[in-house]
């Protein structure tokens, strides 16, 4: 029983990472342009599909076919923001519509160009380690630690160059930012672009671990943004802790719990959490 | 606006006159629907200013109960109502409690709300036994109503055209009654900036859980009603699917109005079925169409179409 | 005593902004509150209005403690604050503002018989009384001509003012103004003077925060001093303002 | 004036004309600042004087007129690049960063600097200036009392190192001690070099510290010269200075 | 020129669609082959076919629309619904227009609603769960054979997900074999929580989920984390086995047809391969869509012999009763049983460690 419980905390983790880069990218976005990205479910699923066709379809290693990934829903991510997103900053509602019309967009280019019939990549790297009873794969475990290790260099970006000071100062104040000679523009497209990546990023290295369809995006962005809530909006760290808070609810509850409730224990988490701190855990008190 | 408003109504108290398709009458009557819920959702979000994520399971538990009611117990349609509206309203006192004593706010609302919407969907979803679960209840029952000249049940399209244009006019009426008393001045005291409302002696907790009562109350009648329009009930009602299609509407059709919403809603329901292509070039022009929409009418339809902004 | 604050005490973490403060309003007067910056004076009149809670000590609203209440109830029992940062209703217009801050009026005349009003729309006679009244303290503010424009069109003066305006509507028995002459030009705090004497001779109480020395020293008949949220001195207003340790921390030399 | 002649003005601004919708705010102003000079801006409530600073900072646009800064026409820049100029706005109701520190505020106001690495002397020089600055360091921007938020937002703009300081009623909610205290600390950078244009309600103060003046009434200028002079003036007295 | 309308109601996008989506490839390919070739003769009257394919985006309540956008349009033949709840969204609308079109569904549910009164238009193209003649019999048989005492079902909790549990508790009960019950939500991704804890509980053997994405998904995290290597399914393709070939003890799968194999030696399957190639100008997916698409091909060609056999492409009754006399000899030999279910020919594919594959075919229709 211990080594079930460890191991699906353990799980719990992993599984928050993946939650947790996408927290990112929502934390980010929202606390740089105002908008609740909900495309950026769409963009993950995109990093998946272009891993998996880099990939499978090509042949680039797989590292290769990730970074080619990355760079290519950055692309679309920096084509979205000059397109769309460069109007809608701000405005909450009519950013959130238009990342709901880009899941259709997206949906429809994956679609078009490989079908609903699931993808599912070569294993990159099979096997699983155990220790003390407790098996984790490997690719779990690879794939949680460059989770971990992008989360933290972003945090550490943040919170160490001036780039991060203003784009906190942007978040609250921008046309004070603008009088500091913060080019405000300049910095909503690099967060636009980079929260793009990272989720760019979560789809190249989700596709080593799960099969792919055109829909997998919608279900993680939810939790993303609950797990950017949990935390606090504008939490770097808090997104990650969110995430893996989430993740950890979800696989103990179905451990000792009906798995059919699932998705409600991580929520019954976030309610209490909230409660007690309706800023979120990481963030202020308001 | 206001003639607008009326002309619009008189012509769609014409429509089965002329058209005959079963087909268009249901679309208008989902539409109608869709058009309440999303009017009543906008008396929460765009004149209170909370995004809330209940309202998918408001209208799907009142659609349940009355479901239930009906075809497990035997009640009469109309009288189930009252229990379930009596049920939505005490849930969403209970949420809107929780949210606005703990001064929940903005996406955090939004989230919370959506967390306990979707443990009712979960409950609703494993609860076998009395909603049978993801198969969800068929509906064979139609409801009756009583004139001089003996009941009539309402079954067919141009019946239930009428009965949800009713639904649409009351739900509006109602919105647009609260709006214009001092109840909608607090609202939009609310939502402008509550600090100052209170200052100002509006007791912000009280007039926010109105409100959410008040909208979530509305989705509850329109979900009595659909279920028996559709035939069924099921988990799916409680979704966050609908709730988002339900923001979608609104935000299309213009936060600030009314009215909007109501456009908002019958373009949004009508849309997939005018759209005949392949589906993925469908559901691309449909993702397309909403881009294009909100840019270049960034307040909406309605919002385009009238410049001046709601008043307190 | 209308107003009574026993030993007020406000801890932000390790800093006591307000600091065991004690005194008393009587009805009809005006009082002022003159101190440095961050000597706690908003901390005060904050914790007065049911803004923020105390950490210690009682306020006496006519005998009652109405320390923990909340803003809308401690406005309700007729005091009502205006704020040193201006706060708007964004989007609304300034006769807009003005309306929801007949709130408390409306309430008050009608109560429960609101619900009627749902149906049946206000009363006519009310309605017609409220824009009266609207408009009379539109012109005492001087924002008649801005009357329909968006509130955040107006200058920080117009700002401030129409702060001032909702609290009249507010029909406040003591109305406490955090700053109300601040960016006000001397025209308009020469108006400010009139109206606030006016509200005084028509029963409302006042308790005013403000750096203009002049301004407020004229105006209030008694005044306190706070300083790093202690009462150093309270009395008459030119007392204060003569008094030594008042004019080392706060007023300067150039005052002396 | 001591100036060369032939220097180009600090700040030359010409028919400047701004409009809020229809609405005409500012008409026709043309106004000059030297280097080093203070130079002020009173006028009554809505007179335009916000709206003068916040066109010259570039958060609005104009509807006619030129702003020249150093000779440098930079009547279509964007704020950034203007502020990258040195012309840094301390704007009208403090909109300083109200989660950040107080110490993060002030950090943030030399992001455009090249050696802003380095600016930690500046900060002293601030805490030096505003000691309520120093002992609040840590302290959240937002829960800082109206003054000493005003403090804040003159400190983070001196961190800039701007060669023009617009200050847009700098002394609003400040006590009077502290008014005092800054028409000295406003005396000393000008001697430093620093040019600065002074928005002011606060006519005493401002005439006071000030080189020149200008009176703004309905958007226009109606009367300007040596500050010293127009707080002589009866009529200059009577509207002003009597606070 | 003449043409009959076939009309298609699926879920062709969304989170639902796999199969609908593939099921339209298959019908389109039928149809585009009869029209390629000039279309059809009944009596002395050359038919072509149109073909109408809607997408449900799996929710009922579009489907209603459309389908009663059909009804209008007067189209007799509608293939679909493939989803439990889409069919019985639209059940109410069908039995008003009874008499008027014939449906052919592939919904689990439509099975409980054959031979009812009122559903003459009703009949059922994918008998595999359901129903005496039903697979789900001789799979558990086939269990019982291998010693099974304790089976493990791991659902998706939706519509079919809870009519397949019910089924197969009963039947599994029935050969007296224990088991043990777990859902998941549609999208989940990671099961490792959910088969920790069936694994806890030592089942022989896993019955997991049908669609092809989670059988991946699942059949990976379970070897990969030991969580059991045993597995049997009644829906779905060998994919997930043969890309674990190493992980796995056993995998036992009903294929409608391993087509793969089938390719080599049944002429018509490789023409149908080559087909849809040809068509869609893309690879054949063998994962799921032989099992749609290959039997809505069939079932088209099926049809349109009905209507030569009855003389007739718009009288469903006659229609309907030159079906249930035939047997169809395509890809598949296919009958109808009296209520309208259809019986046809399958594969039970039991894959070993390794890869060794070894096939059993069954066929019903030869009973
Ligand atoms: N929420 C808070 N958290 C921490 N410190 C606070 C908070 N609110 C106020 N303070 C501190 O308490 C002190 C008193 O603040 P207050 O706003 O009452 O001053 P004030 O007398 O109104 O000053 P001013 O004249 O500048 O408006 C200040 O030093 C301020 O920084
Ligand atoms: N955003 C705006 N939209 C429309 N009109 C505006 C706007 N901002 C200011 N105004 C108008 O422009 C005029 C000048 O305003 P401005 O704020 O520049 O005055 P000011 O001289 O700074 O006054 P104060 O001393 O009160 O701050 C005022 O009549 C004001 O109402
Ligand atoms: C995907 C399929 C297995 C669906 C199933 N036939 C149903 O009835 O819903
Ligand atoms: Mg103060
Ligand atoms: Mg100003």
């Amino acid at each position: 029983m211990t080594q079930l419980v460890i191991g699906q905390l353990l799980n719990g983790v992993i599984v928050g990472t993946l939650y947790g880069i996408i927290a990112l990218g929502v934390t980010l976005t929202f606390g740089l342009t105002g908008v609740v990205n909900f495309a950026l479910g769409a963009f993950m699923m995109l990093g998946a599909y272009a891993t998996w066709y880099l990939y499978d379809v090509v042949g680039f290693p797989y590292p290769v076919a990730v970074i080619g990934a990355v760079v290519v829903v950055s692309i679309f991510g920096y084509v979205s923001d000059l397109a769309l997103f460069r109007f809608t900053r701000g405005n909450l509602v009519n950013g959130l519509l238009v990342s709901i019309g880009m899941i259709s967009v997206f949906e429809a280019l994956v679609l078009a160009a490989f079908t609903t019939t699931p993808k599912d990549l070569t294993y990159v790297l099979p096997g699983a380690l155990k220790v003390a009873g407790i098996v984790l794969p490997k690719i779990k475990v690879a794939v949680a630690a460059v989770f971990l290790a992008v989360i933290l260099g972003t945090y550490l970006a943040l919170t160490r160059t001036w780039l991060g000071r203003a784009a906190f100062a942007y978040a609250q104040n921008p046309e004070a930012a603008a009088l500091m000679g913060i080019r405000t523009g300049r910095l909503q497209t690099i967060v636009v672009v980079y929260s793009t990546a990272l989720a760019g990023l979560g789809g190249g290295l989700y596709a080593s671990m799960y099969s792919i369809e055109p829909t997998i995006g919608s279900a993680y962005v939810l939790k993303a943004v609950e797990a950017a809530i949990l935390a606090g909006v504008g939490s770097v760290l808090g997104a990650l802790g969110g995430g893996i808070i989430l993740g950890i609810s979800e696989n103990i509850g179905s451990v000792f719990f009906s798995s059919a409730f699932r998705d409600a224990y991580g929520l019954v988490f976030l309610i209490l959490i909230l409660l007690v701190r309706p800023g979120g855990l990481f963030g202020d008190r308001s | 606006m206001k003639h607008a408003i009326l002309v619009g109504l008189l012509l769609a108290l014409a429509v089965p006159a002329f058209i005959h398709s079963d087909s268009v009458l249901a679309i208008a009557v989902y539409g109608f629907m869709a058009a309440s819920l999303a009017v009543s959702f906008n008396l929460i979000f765009g004149f209170t200013g909370q995004l809330s994520m209940f309202h998918a399971a408001s209208f799907g538990v009142s659609a349940y109960v009355v479901t239930i009611l009906v075809t497990t117990f035997g009640w009469n349609f109309w009288l189930a109502i009252v229990p379930a509206l009596a049920i939505v309203v005490i849930l969403s006192l209970i949420v809107g409690t929780i949210c606005f004593r703990f001064k929940l706010k903005e996406f955090y609302f939004a989230v919370v709300t959506l967390a306990f919407s979707e443990v009712l969907r979960l409950i609703t979803l494993n609860w076998n036994s009395i909603t049978n679960g993801s198969l969800g209840i068929t509906i064979v029952d139609t409801p009756k109503i009583w004139t001089p000249s003996g009941t009539f049940a309402i079954a067919g399209g141009v019946a239930w055209y009428y009965l949800t244009l009713a639904l649409l006019v009351v739900v509006y009426g109602v919105c647009s009654r609260v709006l214009k008393s001092w109840i909608g001045r607090c609202l939009a005291a609310i939502r402008l900036n509550d600090q100052l409302g209170e200052t100002l002696g509006i007791d912000v907790f009280k007039y926010k859980l109105l409100g959410f009562a008040i909208g979530s109350g509305l989705a509850g009648l329109v979900g009595a009603f659909y279920g028996f329009y559709a035939g069924f009930v099921e988990p799916h009602f409680l979704s966050i699917s609908l709730g988002l299609d339900i923001i979608a509407m609104v935000l299309l059709g213009g936060v600030n109005s009314l009215i909007g919403p109501v456009v908002g809603a019958l373009v949004l329901t009508a849309l997939p079925h005018v759209i005949e292509l392949s589906a993925e070039l469908r559901i691309a022009l449909y993702g397309s169409i909403l881009i294009f929409v909100i840019l270049v009418m960034p307040k909406g339809i309605v919002g385009l179409l009238t410049s001046r902004k709601h008043a307190a | 005593m209308l107003l009574d604050v026993k030993s007020l005490t406000k801890r932000f973490g390790g800093l006591t902004a307000v600091s065991n403060v004690a005194f008393g309003i009587e009805r009809g007067e005006i009082i002022g509150i003159f101190g440095p910056n961050g000597s706690g004076k908003t901390t005060t009149l904050s914790l007065i209005a049911g803004i923020l809670k105390p950490t210690s000590g009682v306020i006496l609203w006519k005998g009652n403690d109405i320390s923990t209440l909340s803003p809308f109830e401690v406005a309700q029992q007729g005091l009502v604050k205006t704020f040193q940062n201006p706060q708007l209703f964004p989007e609304l217009t300034v006769v807009e503002h003005m309306r929801i801050a007949c709130h408390l009026h409306i309430k008050r005349e009608l109560g429960i018989n609101r619900l009627r009003t749902l149906i049946g729309g206000m009363p006519v006679g009310l309605d017609r009384l409220l824009e009266q009244k609207i408009d009379q303290v539109l012109a005492l503010c001087r924002l008649s001509s801005q009357r329909n424009e968006q509130a955040a069109a107006l200058s920080y003066g117009g700002e401030k003012m129409l702060g001032v305006a909702m609290g009249m509507l507010c029909e406040p028995e003591l109305l406490l103004l955090d700053e109300p002459a601040s960016g006000l030009g001397h025209d308009e705090i020469a108006n400010l003077d009139a109206v606030l004497r006016d509200l005084k001779s028509h029963g409302v109480t006042l308790c005013i925060i403000d750096h203009k020395v002049g301004f407020l020293g004229r105006l209030a008949d008694r005044s306190i001093a706070l300083h790093h949220g202690a009462v150093i001195a309270s009395g008459k207003t030119s007392d204060v303002l003569a008094d030594e340790s008042v004019v080392a921390a706060y007023l300067g030399k150039k005052h002396a | 004036m001591s100036r060369l002649t032939w220097a180009r003005s600090m700040l030359d601004v010409s028919n400047l004309s701004v409009s809020y919708g229809k609405q005409k705010v500012i008409r026709e102003v043309s106004f000059k600042l030297e280097k080093g000079e203070v130079v002020t801006l009173i006028g009554p409530n809505a007179a335009g004087k916000s709206t003068t600073l916040r066109t010259l900072a570039g958060l609005k646009k104009s509807d006619r007129g030129t702003i020249h800064l150093a000779g440098k026409d930079i009547t279509e820049s964007s704020t950034v690049d203007r502020v990258r100029a040195g012309l840094v706005l301390v704007p009208e109701g403090r909109q300083i960063f109200t989660k950040l520190s107080v110490q993060e505020n002030l950090i943030i106001g030399a992001y455009h600097r090249a050696d802003r690495d380095h600016a930690s002397a500046d900060l002293e020089r601030i805490f030096s200036m505003f000691p309520r600055l120093r002992e609040r360091r840590d302290q959240k921007a937002g829960s800082m009392s109206g003054g000493e938020q005003q403090m804040l937002a003159i400190g983070r703009g001196l961190m800039s190192r701007p060669t023009l300081m617009l200050l847009d009623e700098p002394t609003l909610g400040l006590a009077p001690i502290i008014i005092e205290e800054l028409g000295r600390i406003v005396r000393n950078l000008a001697h430093e070099g620093l040019t600065i244009l002074l928005a002011e309600q606060n006519a005493m103060m401002a005439l006071g510290c000030a080189d020149r003046a200008y009176v703004l009434q309905s958007g226009r200028i109606v009367t300007s010269g040596n500050a010293k002079e127009l707080s002589e003036t009866t009529e200059v007295k009577q509207m002003y200075l009597s606070a | 020129e003449d043409v009959v309308k076939i009309g298609q109601i699926e879920a062709l996008t969304g989170a639902t669609a796999t199969y609908g989506w593939m099921s339209a490839q298959g019908t389109k390919v039928a149809v585009e082959e009869i029209n390629a070739k000039g279309g059809f003769k009944v009596g002395d009257r050359t038919y072509k076919l149109e073909l109408q394919q809607v997408d449900t985006r799996g929710e009922p309540r579009e489907a209603t629309v459309q389908f009663r956008k059909m009804m209008e349009e007067k189209v007799h033949f509608v293939f679909g619904p493939f989803l439990t709840n889409v069919f019985n969204a639209i059940e109410p609308i069908a039995n008003q227009n009874n008499g008027k079109f014939l449906l052919f569904a592939g919904a689990t549910s439509a099975h409980a609603a054959l031979g009812k009164p009122d559903h003459d238009y009703l009949l059922r193209t994918w008998n595999w769960d359901a129903g005496s003649a039903g697979f789900g019999k001789l799979m558990v048989d086939y269990l019982k054979k291998l010693n099974t005492r304790k089976v493990a079902m791991l659902f998706q909790n939706d519509a079919f997900g809870k009519t397949a549990v019910d089924i197969y508790s009963a039947l599994l009960k029935d050969a007296g074999i224990e088991l043990q019950v777990e859902l998941f939500e549609p999208g989940t991704k990671d099961f490792s929580a959910v088969l920790a804890k069936l694994a806890a509980g030592k089942p022989d053997i896993l019955f997991p989920g049908y669609s092809d994405a989670v059988l991946y998904d699942i059949v990976r995290q379970s070897t990969e984390s030991g969580f059991g290597n045993r597995f049997f399914l009644v829906r779905g393709s060998i994919g997930p086995a043969l890309k674990n070939k190493d992980a796995i003890e056993d995998y036992i799968a009903y294929v409608p047809k391993y087509f793969e194999g089938a390719e080599k030696t049944e002429p018509k399957v490789r023409a149908f391969i080559e087909s849809y190639q040809k068509l869609f100008k893309r690879e054949f997916p063998y994962d799921q869509a032989p099992l749609c698409s290959s039997s809505c091909y069939d079932h088209v060609y099926m049809l349109v012999e009905a209507m030569q056999k009855a003389g007739t492409v718009d009288d469903v009754a006659k229609i309907r009763a030159a079906l249930m006399s035939m047997t169809y000899e395509g890809m598949w030999r296919i009958k109808y049983d009296k209520t309208g279910e259809a019986v046809f020919g399958f594969d039970v594919v039991h894959v070993r460690k390794g890869g060794a594959i070894e096939r059993v075919p069954y066929d019903p229709t030869k009973e």
